[in-house]
């Protein structure tokens, strides 16, 4: 188990060297001139070019790449060209607040999500599924963005029932950061005052980015617990005579989890990289805020920093989902 | 390094967090927070770095400078210096430094600390610098004694001290300590060593900035804020959310629809003021059909000013390069103004005197106001049978498509906000051609209206000077090189909670904290 | 008709959402290639500023209001069917035809080729592809054809993940084999035998991935970037209106409600279409 | 009272193209201690009349039109899910055809077992030799202790340590086995048996059959076999009912039946079967083929193919017609 861990970390490591090196590509290869804003409005030629110099941008495309490498290996993600801040010291700010929306998102699409398509699969083709079928194509239709401004119009600015946008109130301080997802952090250092207005902050994006995996967690879940239905071994199970509540439940619960569990780690690592128009909308100090920052001022080693945490984390989430996989699949051998 | 004393200012601010969970009702009472709501973030705190509003906010609380600007019209007044004289040839500036000033490390402010100051600033040749390149010169500057300083300036410039509460002093001693190989900039990217009323305490980039008033600082007196937040908050609508629900007390990006909702609210005081922030439509006149003046006159007749002025809600028609208000103005200049006869007339004498033709405008992607201007501007062309092409783009895109008149669109809007009041600022950086390649002022290049700028900045006698700058508006204007637009006024909305604000048309979304109190 | 199809349609009618996604996209078919022609104010989608009309409230004259520079909402939300249409359309044809392409040599030739295209795929799916395409987009500037190829860039993948799943079946299948024996080139043989094979998964897989497309094209012009103005695009319609909620309400509603309509009608249609087309996947 | 008694059994299917009648009239009657053959190819229903029994035909989209099926004069047709679920695994023990299939792949075989078990302990504790109203507990290590006992009886070598095992650590005869030991672990009088060697090597086979043979003398239970193995029913069985296009044409005591079979269809089955003495190449099949279920033809379903069919034969479904108990054919021809 531990050495199939380290083998899977160690596989890690080509996939980041290949999206460091894609996403450097793309980053070098399209027009724009950050290099100009960076010098500042009123630059000389020369100041500009030893702008281009201090950030390495003169040489040739491989040696950047190589000097990006190696430094990435020492905790070196570059610097932002246009604010001069470490990369990664910025990720490290913006990570968790994305986490735990993504989390807090994630966590209500699975506890919906796996009973609604349980229940669908066996209510089929009554009204239960039916009713689920639809609302998870409108929750799927539905842009966050646009869903996020109607929660906003509506619990915010007209009922007022909760915060408009943001993570904590500004005039009060957060609870101690251990970290850095605030309700953990209230949680564990026990000021429930400060996980309550945690969590009202957090309600509304969580809601908004937590439909469409719903809806996607819910239909892959009505498929594969219908699937499980038609198993010999359900057959057995009914003819033996164990109960409705324990065949569903328990015998083919399990199972049909095990098969939306992939479904649920791949919506993990894509939330991830979709949080951009959530956090746009909430004013939520994440990093999709801070990539959209990135792309408005084309500031590239934060762009190509944010996409190798995603791309990293995406990777691990993958790992963790086979672990489960494997936790809930005997068959399955981690070597 | 640099991790450690961020870390540090988290930490700090976690312990605080943490006392405060104690008494927290009664901590609340005694905490006087001022919130202010922008779009900009602050990136970095070194003040020799600084450019954009935001930034100018935080230094000018957590750093001094030799003069402050305050009143309507604004008058330079002191601050680290007490007093200063100026030579009669206005080359030579004296200032005698408060000696009560201080660090906030407890180390006096002497001449030397301002010579390291405008020193460090020249060497690193950004940010603020612009405004007294190629005035002061480096070596220029003398300590006489510790609270003395005398400036040689390299030629007359007579707004010198308008531009003085931009240049902010730093601690010497604690630059040096942590000079590392870049002069200080890492360190100082995210310290603070300063002599301001305030400190920075909780720092989020793209979220919060919160500052807390300094205990021991030579200031006292003042307002009662304990500290204030500057929250960044990227949409307008939000912004006068927050103003109308109390969760904010300044407001610094309203648009004009912003304030008629807000008009009429209860606890919200509006504040539309005339500033010196102005915007054009400057034209290409080096590059394709524009570069035809008779073109740019019918085009100047075409536009629809009405519809301008409607879009941008409180403004005011601008009649030339200059506001109306700024000392230099010419009242008796003839403005451009929609006459579609003439227009035709103009368009006739020129090379597409049937229109026909396509032009391009660039506009800021993003900038609302821009964008609707741009709008205005194709219905207008409508009426030359000419047609527009809207394209938005990043501010660095844009400002590197001025560096030729072939990457340069037909059209660029461009907003100017003049950082210290005077005509100088406006006429030289938007109209003299050694700006040309620069966004202010991309191509235009007539050595007429060099030579008058040039005269202009080292007259000394103000009859003269406006002369000089009356001659330079109607030259401008005879060659239509921009749409002279508009000047938008100053927007801010305030919770009338907030006490002692005084307007001042120079920065006044970068408010000085000290005088404000919460009530 | 085969049984299969027959069967197919049988179930599509049957089930009245497919019916209703139908409706909807060929109402907006309709309306995206009417256009022009049927907006009330088409002087407004071409940029004409009325400034004395701003910000009415929906009314008889003004179905959906009018918006900052006193256009006509609802002639823009129409206007914008078919820049949204054409653009959700460009991208998913685009990157079919990529992964298509991709998908088959890899799925053809196998070895050294198949495996280095594989990992490219798998490497293109870990990219946050919104980002990346929002990355591309700005720096590309504005443009309808820049939007969709940012889009395109990461769309490709799981197309030719697909491809290359049914080539490498259907080319072990006996009549590949035994056209081969009779001589066939390689390129013969996808066009001939290969290709038209995998047809119907592919425009099942496009149909599902419409409503995404426009999605995404939504969310760029959201975040500001995309398309040029004057064009009405429903993304940044929302995202210019945004600024006017709450009391302006009715420019940030409609085209909103209009990109839903839109990703339902779509969603819809291809679920409608995967029973039809691919009964296997129906559970 | 018999145990299982079948009456007039009526199912119809309902399906895309219409309703089927898979079972038409199917007569049946299982004692303790008769181990019935059912025998007839794939899709005579006779799979359908074993999940009938249990009640495990989904309705819809089945619909039982007409007859009944009693355990013990219980009407089941009548009984209500929870009557049913308390015969289930208790009165009636089911085997399934395929032992991979038919066990939970992502749960211990103890634990399948043990849930079995305590199914059965809960309705009746003195299976688990309790009486009633014990504790969870006791019921729970009872329970453990039957499901170990049970495996030791079907002949699985160290079941204590295998009670932790998945289903995939099992060979495929040892799940038949562990399949076997759920389905009676219960003691149930009636047990069916659908196809249980089909899918076992021909080795395996034969100790899986000798197993359940003598489980059913230990345990006195009645036993519904399906095969379609005449082989398997030539070994095992005391009687055999022969099924064609959901009726039972040939019925009786196994001897009768194999040897001296009098339906035509009996016959071509036998005929069809190889033995030592067959030449090579002289394999006999039937022409033609089953009949549509979804409208059958009047009268004998047979008719199509059968070598000694007369105009009378399409008036009406002939019964089974001999004594109660013995050697039972529907076929008036032969019976002329």
């Amino acid at each position: 188990m531990i050495r199939y861990i380290l083998r899977r970390l160690l596989l890690l490591v080509p996939v980041l060297v290949g999206l460091s090196m894609l996403v450097f590509t793309i980053a070098r290869l399209l027009p724009g001139d950050p290099v100009r804003l960076a010098a500042g409005p009123n630059a000389t030629p020369a100041d500009i070019a030893s702008v281009a110099k201090e950030f390495g941008l003169d040489r040739p495309l491989l040696a950047q790449y190589w000097d990006y490498a190696t430094g990435l290996l020492r905790g070196d993600w570059g610097v932002s060209i246009f604010s001069r801040r470490p990369v990664l010291e910025d990720l490290s700010t913006y990570l968790p607040a994305t986490l735990e929306l993504v989390l807090a998102a994630m966590i209500l699409a699975v506890a919906i999500g796996i009973p609604a398509g349980l229940m669908a699969a066996v209510y089929r083709d009554r009204w239960p599924d039916f009713l689920s079928r639809a609302v998870s194509l409108g929750a799927i239709s539905m842009p966050r963005f646009f869903l996020g401004l109607l929660f906003q119009l509506g619990f915010a600015m007209w009922l007022g029932w909760l915060p408009l946008s943001g993570r904590f109130p500004l005039t009060e301080d957060p609870p101690s950061a251990i970290t850095g997802l605030l309700t953990i952090d209230a949680l564990l250092s026990g000021n429930f005052h400060a996980l309550g207005i945690a969590l009202q902050h957090l309600a509304l994006p969580a809601i908004a980015m937590s439909l469409s995996p719903l809806a996607t967690i819910t239909r892959m879940m009505r498929a594969s617990t219908i699937e499980v239905l038609q198993q010999d071994y359900v057959t057995t199970e009914r003819a033996l005579g164990l109960s409705r509540g324990k065949i569903l439940f328990k015998y083919v619960l399990k199972n049909a989890v095990s098969a939306t569990l992939t479904v649920i780690g791949l919506y993990f690592g894509w939330l991830l990289g979709g949080t951009v128009l959530v956090e746009t909308v909430f004013d939520w100090p994440g990093l999709g805020l801070y990539a959209t920052q990135a792309v408005l001022t084309q500031d590239f080693m934060p762009i190509i920093g944010v996409t190798l945490c995603i791309g990293t984390l995406f990777v691990l989430v993958n790992l963790l989902v086979d672990l489960v996989y494997g936790l809930l699949n005997p068959r399955v051998r981690l070597r | 390094m640099t991790d450690m004393t961020r870390r540090g200012i988290l930490a700090g601010s976690a312990a605080a967090a943490a006392l405060l969970l104690v008494g927290e009702g009664a901590m609340a009472q005694s905490r006087r927070i001022l919130v202010l709501t922008s779009n900009q973030d602050i990136p970095n705190f070194d003040p020799h770095l600084a450019s954009g509003y935001s930034t100018a906010w935080m230094m000018r609380n957590v750093y001094d400078s030799l003069v402050r600007v305050e009143g309507n019209p604004p008058k330079p007044a002191p601050l680290l210096a007490e007093s200063w004289t100026i030579s009669p040839d206005g080359t030579e500036y004296v200032f005698k430094l408060n000696p009560a000033a201080r660090f906030n490390d407890g180390s006096p402010v002497d001449a030397a600390a301002v010579v390291y100051s405008f020193e460090r600033i020249l060497r690193l040749n950004r940010g603020n610098v612009w405004m007294i390149a190629g005035i002061v010169k480096p070596g220029s500057i003398e300590a006489v004694d510790a609270q003395t300083v005398r400036f040689r300036l390299a030629t007359a410039f007579v707004p010198f001290l308008q531009v003085l509460p931009w240049i902010w002093i730093v601690n010497p001693r604690q630059v040096e300590a942590n000079k590392g190989s870049d002069d200080g900039q890492a360190w100082l990217r995210a310290n603070v060593a300063g002599s301001g009323a305030f400190a920075v305490r909780r720092a989020e980039p793209g979220n919060l900035y919160e500052l807390e008033r300094v205990a021991g600082n030579w200031r006292q007196g003042g307002g009662n804020l304990t500290g204030a937040i500057w929250k960044i908050t990227r949409e307008t609508a939000t912004q006068r959310l927050m103003i109308q629900r109390g969760e904010a007390q300044i407001a610094l990006d309203l648009t004009s629809e912003d304030m008629d909702t807000l008009k009429n609210r209860p606890g919200v005081d509006l504040l539309i003021e005339p500033e010196y922030r102005t915007f054009q439509i400057k034209m290409n006149t080096r590059h394709g059909a524009t570069m035809d003046a008779n073109l740019r006159r019918a085009i100047s007749c075409a536009f629809n000013y009405q519809a301008m002025l409607d879009v941008a809600g409180y403004a005011d028609l601008m009649t030339g390069p200059l506001p109306e208000s700024i000392d230099g103005f010419d009242k008796t200049l003839q403005p451009w103004r929609t006459d579609l006869a003439r227009a035709k007339e103009f368009l006739a004498r020129s090379a597409h005197p049937n229109g026909g033709i396509k032009l391009t405008i660039t506009h800021v992607s993003g900038l609302e106001q821009q964008r609707r201007w741009a709008l205005v501007l194709l219905d207008s062309l409508r009426a030359l049978n000419i047609e527009l092409e809207i394209r938005s783009a990043i501010w660095p895109d844009l400002v590197a498509s001025c560096r030729s008149p072939e990457t340069l669109s037909d059209f660029f809007p461009v907003y100017q906000t003049a950082n210290y009041g005077d005509a100088d600022n406006l006429a030289y950086a938007g109209y003299h051609s050694s700006r040309n390649g620069n966004w202010q002022n991309p191509v235009y290049s007539n050595p007429k209206v060099d030579a008058l700028i040039t005269s202009a900045r080292a007259e000394a006698d103000p009859e003269k000077r406006r002369a000089l700058y009356a001659e330079f508006q109607r030259t401008v204007m005879e060659d239509a090189c921009d749409i002279f637009g508009v000047l938008e006024r100053r927007k801010l909305a305030l919770r009338n909670t907030v006490k002692g604000f005084a307007f001042t048309p120079v920065a006044s979304n970068a408010p000085e904290l000290f005088p404000l109190s919460l009530g | 008709m085969s049984e299969r199809l027959r069967r197919g349609l049988y179930r599509f009618r049957r089930s009245w959402v497919s019916v209703l996604g139908l409706g909807i996209v060929c109402l907006l078919l309709l309306i995206a290639i009417l256009g022009p022609a049927i907006v009330p104010h088409p002087e407004h989608v071409a940029g004409l500023v009325q400034t004395g009309t701003r910000f009415q409230p929906p009314s008889a004259a003004w179905w959906f209001g009018t918006n900052e520079v006193g256009q006509d909402v609802f002639s823009l939300t129409l206007a914008g069917t078919r820049v949204s249409l054409l653009a959700g359309m460009a991208v998913v044809i685009v990157g079919a035809v990529i992964g298509v392409f991709v998908g088959a040599i890899a799925g053809f030739f196998g070895g050294w080729l198949d495996e280095g295209l594989m990992r490219l795929s798998d490497l293109m799916l870990t990219v946050p592809s919104l980002i990346l395409a929002m990355a591309v987009a700005a720096a590309l500037g504005p443009g309808t054809g820049n939007m969709i190829f940012a889009i395109a860039l990461s769309w490709w993948p799981g197309y030719a993940r697909l491809v290359r799943g049914e080539v490498m079946a259907k080319k072990e299948e006996q009549f590949v084999t035994a056209a081969r024996a009779m001589g066939a080139g390689s390129g013969r043989l996808l066009r001939r035998h290969v290709l038209p094979n995998i047809v119907s998964p592919v425009i099942v897989k496009m149909s599902l991935d419409m409503g995404f497309a426009i999605l995404t094209v939504a969310s760029l012009g959201f975040v500001g970037i995309g398309v040029k103005p004057p064009t009405p695009e429903w993304g940044s319609l929302l995202s210019v209106a945004r600024a006017n909620m709450p009391d302006y309400w009715w420019t940030a509603i409609f085209p909103g409600l209009a990109i839903f309509l839109a990703v339902f009608g779509f969603n819809l249609l291809g679920d409608g279409l995967r029973d039809l087309l691919d009964p296997k996947a129906r559970r | 009272m018999a145990l299982l008694e079948i009456r007039d059994l009526h199912l119809h299917m309902r399906s895309f193209d219409g309703e089927a009648h898979v079972l038409n009239g199917i007569d049946l009657t299982v004692d303790r201690g008769e181990i019935w053959g059912i025998v007839g190819e794939t899709g005579c229903g006779k799979s359908l009349t074993g999940l009938s029994v249990s009640r495990l035909v989904p309705t819809p989209p089945a619909r039982y039109a007409r007859g009944a099926i009693r355990l013990d004069g219980e009407d089941l047709l009548a009984a209500d899910e929870k009557r049913l679920r308390a015969l289930r695994g208790r009165r009636i023990g089911m085997i399934f055809q395929d032992p991979t299939t038919n066990l939970n792949p992502v749960f211990r075989v103890g634990e399948q077992l043990l849930d079995v078990a305590l199914h059965a302990g809960r309705s009746d504790p003195s299976l688990l030799g309790l009486a009633p109203g014990a504790s969870g507990r006791a019921l729970k290590r009872a329970a453990r202790e039957l499901s170990l006992a049970m495996l030791d009886r079907v002949g699985i070598p160290n079941p204590a340590a295998r009670l932790d095992d998945y289903p995939h650590q099992f060979s495929g005869g040892m799940k038949q086995r562990v399949l076997i030991a759920m389905a009676l672990i219960g003691r149930p009088d009636l047990l069916i048996a659908d196809e249980p060697t089909t899918a076992l090597d021909v080795s395996v086979q034969a100790q899986i059959l000798r197993l359940i043979h003598e489980l059913v003398r230990e345990h006195q239970l009645g036993v519904m076999f399906i095969t379609h193995n005449l082989g398997v029913v030539a070994q095992l069985c005391s009687h055999v009912a022969v099924m064609y296009a959901g009726n039972v044409v040939e019925a009786g005591p196994v001897r009768d039946v194999l040897k001296s079979p009098r339906h035509p269809y009996t016959n071509a089955l036998l005929a069809a079967l190889p033995t030592a003495g067959t030449a090579r190449g002289a394999l006999q099949g039937l022409a033609g083929t089953v009949p549509s279920l979804l409208t059958p033809p009047p009268g004998c379903r047979f008719f199509n193919r059968c070598p000694r069919g007369e105009p009378g034969c399409t008036a009406a479904t002939p019964p089974l017609v001999g004594p109660e108990g013995g050697h039972r054919v529907a076929c008036p021809v032969v019976l002329r």
